[in-house]
């Protein structure tokens, strides 16, 4: 099973290159039409540390990195020592000779070979991408082309550099792994020859709420959130999509209510303690009907946790934010496909039913970046039901609790509230305006819930063998495990968890399943418990801030499987 | 005859309450801003939590009702999504001054083309008279019975700082002038601040003492040295437009000429350009 | 059954005294011994509105005000409107005639009387005190040295405005309602001869945290947990517990959690929105392991809501506070007497377990007011296990998961982060002390719990009938509902609801119960299905901002019974 | 030789960092303020997130690692919890004059006894270069590729204008000067803040910059009026102690020489006066 992946795996200190190394090899994978999965390893620091970025590739689809790499390269000595053991049987280590003294591998003197050029600890990293280059089989003028597609500036010094640092690598490990180009993809999404596309999740995110109609997105930096700022940062002016960067959280959430009152498509992001931040607007927007889509990615926690890793608590944060009763949405994507999809998806159902949302997500899809067929076209598109005619009231009391919208500027009053309020949005103490907007509240939620029995809320892959449970990022995690242990398996993936789709668990009521999460408490577990009936007959945790290694993992189903 | 800028909701002001002068002037802002061409479907107005922000339900223009302090993000993002509507920010000493001044100075260092209306009581009034922000040293409330330990904040003085773009302080009594204030405020492409020296006849009685210590300003300072002077004097209030000067606003220069909602896409033209970047 | 109690309504405007009336008429019932329960309705304003405060007394305990009165005095026309429905059988209707014709009942011309002095308006409320004297049958005598003792400013114009009004009704149903004394309480807080003390919900949650060490109490105003800083701050020097009002909830929480790491004793209280701004140093405090008790007195939401009523649905808000897996302790007191125990208790075990707690309770409690016998004595004393010895560490990782305290000045230094970090206190990304930590902080969770095994966390009353679930200030009304429609009913009243103490209610596992609770998605039904595996039969909710009226709540659980 | 003002946690700023300096300032600051009675022991600090926060890890002194943009009111809540401490909150440009400002106009308002330093580097550098309150207009980070649109806050201005007591604003680079006006902040009764010029060298090197700039201020403005000149001057940087002056401090106006924690009570004590109360 395994040996159907190559991985690549590159070492060395932040600031020196090491995840544009990573992403360039895991670009000239891609380009084959290979699958690819690049999971970047960084701690919260700028410069020095220690930095990783894992890229495995198939020619079939690939969900996972692999932490036993085919070629691992270490730029520096902390970067040996840590990923020796990462040496796949039949691996090869390729290390910086000038540092590691004795290494086992093939020790390459990058230190001094970079010291011939100005600037020679930022351009250290080259020499992960001319290792690779050597290692399977490319050609010193492949190597010169694909430099100078990406390391542009200084090139002709960045060229003599990888040309010498592939020639050590080649003399002994020159073409050990070739690598077989894929099947062409279906040509929608392929870039050049055959090649296939890679997203990060955040990524995806900003495009699937792009292709549902995002007029604006208003962000404050948190990682691993932060990305999705910058990419609609970088393309504000080609999608057309407005980017706002403010002071605050709580001002994000609030101007973005004030966005959506004016009828933008609004989209918010951030991690745990920002939206946090937020909580009270999300109450807010509960209140006031506001449509307000967040993403929240998440972190280890409690609090600042592990800024830069990944982690699953925010489980129970997420599906019961904000004060008071009042409907709202909770979902997940299991993929970078699904986070395209979901996206969409999600920003198209907070105007139908305006109402607040959180499309929660963790740093391992966030950041991790994925060949994915994302069909542009398949996007929901966010389009509120209209106020028509005469007489506007912003909360009219209709049989679906669903309110048509009218935007500025109206010769009609358009009043929204935080107060409760009567169906014209002026503040009410009446006993009975309360009770009916409560009703009406509700009976949206009731809504919303019957529409979601329309929409897939739960994945399922596989159809015989043990039942595995699991949600977000997890799902790649266990479905790269299965192929990796060779486990057939019944995995359930809960899309949605707020409407929880329990009409689509029934048939787990009672059952006996395998729980995999990120999460020290197994928040997940208890959730499927308390909504689902179902019996967690084992529940298999990480939570160091690493995402799960498919061989561990598969080993750790097949335990709790027998 | 039914007053076609109230809502008609009752209103529960004390009897004597400053913040009925503001409401009289904000009508005949109105009317003035029409006159000159600005149609209220294009106001937009946003409030905070507190006595003043009752206004909401009294005036019958199009508007958010917000959280305590955040008026002025929620009018920021009205102002971003749709920057041909003028948005009125309504606040209190407590909730502009206090919870939600972080939103104030960055409206006014950004010059967010919006108009901050502070009905400025120093307490916290609907909650019963706490000090506020502005509330004097000493002063007596149910949280500070031993009288409040804080010098009150100079808010002119820190809006200046903050590079507001317009400035201006009035009584809550003199209705004529701060209707003027106000249609002028709306008027002001970028940041207004509009600081109402507002009684609250129940936990501050300033009327006399309002009356007796406000001084006309005919021209706004020329410049930012002398406005910081006029703003920091103690014994008289100079009041009327106390500092204006032009820069580009903030919408204008984040993003030019767009209209986010006005230029609302297609689907199929916004397809288009998504798939353009996938694909790229 | 009703009979035993008597109730007084009294109604006007906001700013005309009546809850002033109503204090007065329940001091005069308590200071005889007879037990008595004070429920103040207003809207969120200052003058005028409509303000009515009713007032419940008997010889045996009162658990909740009636809304059948027998005495109402209505000061303005809209008082006598709305009251006129709330005149019990036999009741008297006390109106002031000069703004009601041709009213049913007593017509008294208050304003009249009132305009023969100065302020007329301000002292109208006076004839509500009035009023009740003559019908209880106090002579003008003594209802001059009432008026004496309780209207200081323009004492003699008040009494002769009283007497006046006196006069009125004495003629008409003078002595209509006399009233026994009770038998006297228990010596220790028996005010005068024989009289029983009042609190407020939100006075005995202050003194309660008093009596268990509270050093500081930082709060920022926000109904119905604004009185606990009013109170507080009004005793600050008598108590000797410092007082502060910040510029925010935000600003609050951190104060504390600062107050907690220099070893202040410290609490804070909000309402919903207020405490939503806390939410991102509620995980602060988990992570940091600070002992941060936040009193959260809930309203009708969501948002702003309703912000001078009663409301509970803020339960799931309550119990999933804070990104990330940390232990955390929620509990909710049934009466002020609970309330009392139960901030004591709270603070004191916040600190033995070095994790953030939420007092929740709902306006009927924080600002009902009830006599009670509060046993000062009883209350539990926060006493952190202190460091001794060489070598501190934060952090340290003990069997029990809670590390020894020390406190500023200290030659040792002493680290608390928001940060995952070390033992010491020292930010970490290692994965192996990332999961110590994590581990660490889950045992000090189960630790918690398993304290809690030795605490009284639920409460049950009756040993036969139907089997009523409820918690918080419903406990009450459902107590009084029972007393009003002698009903028998088991009630089980879980006081502690996280950890959940699951091991008190395993009897009631697949029971049927009815579930009283005030949120319109039945949130406390939903949390004893999904935690107790109760089968809710029937689930008895009040949205309408009101609190349960005992008679109503009677009928209803006597439907739901059948 | 182990530093004993150093937990020996290992170091993850930059080479070359303007952070170094600070560090470097700190740690004499604390020497001469032992030397003059002033122990580490008193010492108590609070940090935010971000580069300049890790000199919590780095510093061995007792405090908390706070959240982002809360060091400011995490040391207030410290230092009225014991009144004994002398407590330094560490900021930066992002956390403190952006996310947490209010927490530090208000310190500044109510002149809380608080020594706040602020590693001021024009951008959020932790979060890989995102523009901050203090960017210039135009500057190119990841959530303005476009350059920012807004102008930078003058931060000196606006604590002036909140009421500071104390304002001083130092280049990183210049240990000596720096390490003084810390201490002399600390030992300042009430309200203290020194604006650090901090370089990052990834993200904003500006040490040839600030090196020309920087002009040594050696006596205190003696007005505010010249206070709010010195600070408004662009073209150079006057540094050192540009304003201070004595005014209560904010535990001494709230509660005299009352120490909550030293002065915490017995329980029977405790138990006496709730029972006054209970049984008043
Ligand atoms: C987050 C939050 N905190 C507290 C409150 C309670 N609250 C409502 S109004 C108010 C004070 C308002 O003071 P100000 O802005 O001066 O208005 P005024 O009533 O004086 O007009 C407060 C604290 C709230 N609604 N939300
Ligand atoms: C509530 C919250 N929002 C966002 C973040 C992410 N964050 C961490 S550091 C930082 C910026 C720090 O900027 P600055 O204070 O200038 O520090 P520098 O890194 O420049 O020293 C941000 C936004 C966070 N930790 N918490
Ligand atoms: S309390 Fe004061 S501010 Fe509020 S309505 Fe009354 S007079 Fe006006
Ligand atoms: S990024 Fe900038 S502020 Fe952060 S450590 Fe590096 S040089 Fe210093
Ligand atoms: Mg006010
Ligand atoms: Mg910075």
């Amino acid at each position: 099973m395994k040996a159907e992946v190559f991985t690549y795996l590159v070492g060395g200190k932040a600031g020196e290159g090491v995840k544009k190394a990573g992403t360039i090899a895991a670009n000239m994978f891609s380009s084959t039409g290979r699958h690819v999965f690049q999971m970047d390893d960084y701690p919260s620091l700028i410069r020095g540390g220690h930095n990783f970025t894992v890229v495995s590739t198939s020619t079939r689809e690939v969900l996972s990195h692999y932490m036993g790499a085919d070629l691992v390269v270490a730029l520096d000595e902390r970067s040996y020592g840590i990923h020796r053991s990462h040496v796949a049987d039949g691996g090869v280590m390729v290390y910086n000779s000038d540092v590691v003294k004795d290494g086992e591998g093939v020790g390459v003197p990058m230190t001094t070979e970079a010291a011939k050029y100005p600037d020679a600890g930022l351009r250290i990293g080259v020499s992960g991408v001319a290792a690779l280059s050597a290692a399977i089989g490319q050609s010193p003028a492949e190597l010169a082309s694909l430099i100078e597609r990406e390391y542009k500036r200084d090139l002709e010094n960045n060229i003599a550099f990888a040309g010498a640092i592939h020639e050590h690598v080649r003399r002994s490990v020159g073409g050990r792994f070739p690598l077989t180009p894929s099947a062409a993809p279906p040509g929608a999404t392929a870039p050049g020859n055959g090649g296939r596309h890679m997203f990060t999740g955040n990524q995806a995110i900003a495009l699937g709420a792009a292709a549902a109609g995002l007029d604006m997105y208003v962000g404050y930096p948190m990682t691993p959130a932060s990305t999705v700022l910058h990419y609609l940062a970088a393309h504000e002016v080609d999608l057309g999509v407005t980017v706002v960067h403010p002071e605050s959280e709580i001002a994000v959430a609030n101007m973005a209510i004030g966005a959506a009152a004016a009828g933008a498509r609004v989209m918010v992001g951030t991690s745990g303690g920002g939206f946090a931040l937020m909580e009270e607007a999300f109450s807010f927007a509960g209140m006031a009907e506001a449509p307000l889509l967040c993403v929240l990615s998440s972190r280890p926690g409690p609090s600042t946790g592990v800024p830069t890793y990944t982690e699953q608590a925010d489980l129970r944060f997420a599906l019961n934010q904000g004060h008071g009763d009042f409907p709202r949405l909770v979902a997940s994507p299991g993929t970078v496909q699904e986070a395209f999809t979901l996206a969409a998806e999600m920003l198209a159902m907070v105007w139908t039913y305006q109402t607040p949302g959180i499309l929660l997500t963790e740093k391992h899809l966030s950041e991790s970046r994925v060949t994915a067929d994302i069909d542009v076209g398949s996007a929901a598109w966010a389009e509120p039901v209209p106020h028509k005619g005469e007489g506007y009231h912003r909360y009219r009391d209709t049989d679906d609790g669903v309110s048509p919208l009218l935007f500025p500027p109206s010769a009609e009053s358009i009043k929204w509230s935080s107060y409760e309020h009567d169906e014209a949005g002026i503040t009410t103490e009446e006993s009975d305006t309360i009770v009916a907007m409560h009703d009406k509240r509700d009976r949206k939620g009731a809504s919303l819930k019957q529409h979601l029995r329309g929409v897939r809320t739960v994945n399922r892959f596989g159809d015989d063998g043990p039942v595995i449970l699991t949600y977000g990022s997890t799902t790649m995690s266990v479905m790269e495990a299965l192929s990796a242990g060779g486990i057939g398996a019944r995995v359930v993936q809960p899309v949605y968890l707020e409407p929880f789709p329990v009409w689509e668990l029934e048939d787990l009521r009672d059952e006996s399943a395998i729980v995999v999460e990120q999460s020290s408490t197994g928040q997940f577990a208890t959730l499927m418990a308390e909504r689902a009936g179902v019996r967690p007959s084992s529940v298999i945790t990480r939570y160091d801030g690493r995402p799960f290694e498919p061989r561990e993992l598969a080993e750790a189903i097949g335990g709790a499987a027998t | 005859m039914r007053d076609e800028l109230l809502t008609g909701a009752e209103n529960t002001w004390c009897p004597g309450c400053g913040n009925f002068g503001i409401l009289n002037a904000v009508k005949r802002a109105v009317s003035a801003l029409e006159e000159r061409g600005i149609g209220r479907d294009r106001l937009f107005m946003t409030a905070c939590i507190g006595c003043h922000a009752k206004i909401f339900d009294y005036l019958s223009l199009s508007g958010v009702y917000a959280l305590h302090g955040r008026s002025v993000s929620v009018a920021q993002g009205v102002k971003l999504a749709n920057p041909d509507l003028k948005v009125l920010a309504f606040t209190g000493d407590g909730a502009g001054y206090g919870e939600g001044i972080a939103h104030l100075l960055f409206a006014a260092k950004r010059n967010a083309d919006i108009t901050v209306i502070v009905h400025d009581n120093g307490v916290y009034a609907l909650t019963t008279g706490q000090r506020s922000p502005t509330s004097a040293a000493g002063f007596e409330g149910p949280s500070t019975p031993q009288g409040n330990e804080e010098d009150p904040f100079n808010p002119l003085v820190l809006m200046l700082a903050a590079g507001a773009t317009f400035v201006a302080r009035e009584f809550s009594a003199r209705i004529d002038e701060l209707s003027g204030i106000i249609s002028a405020a709306v008027e002001h492409d970028g940041f207004s601040l509009v600081e109402v020296l507002q009684p609250s006849v129940t936990y501050s009685n300033t009327y006399e003492e309002y009356g007796a210590a406000v001084d006309t300003v005919r021209e706004p300072a020329a410049t930012l040295d002398d406005a910081l002077k006029l703003a920091r004097q103690k014994e008289r209030l100079p009041s009327g437009i106390l500092y204006r000067v032009e820069r580009p606003s903030h919408g204008t220069r984040l993003y030019g000429d767009r209209n986010p909602v006005a230029g609302h896409p297609s689907r199929d033209k916004r397809l288009e350009r998504v798939n353009a970047l996938v694909s790229s």
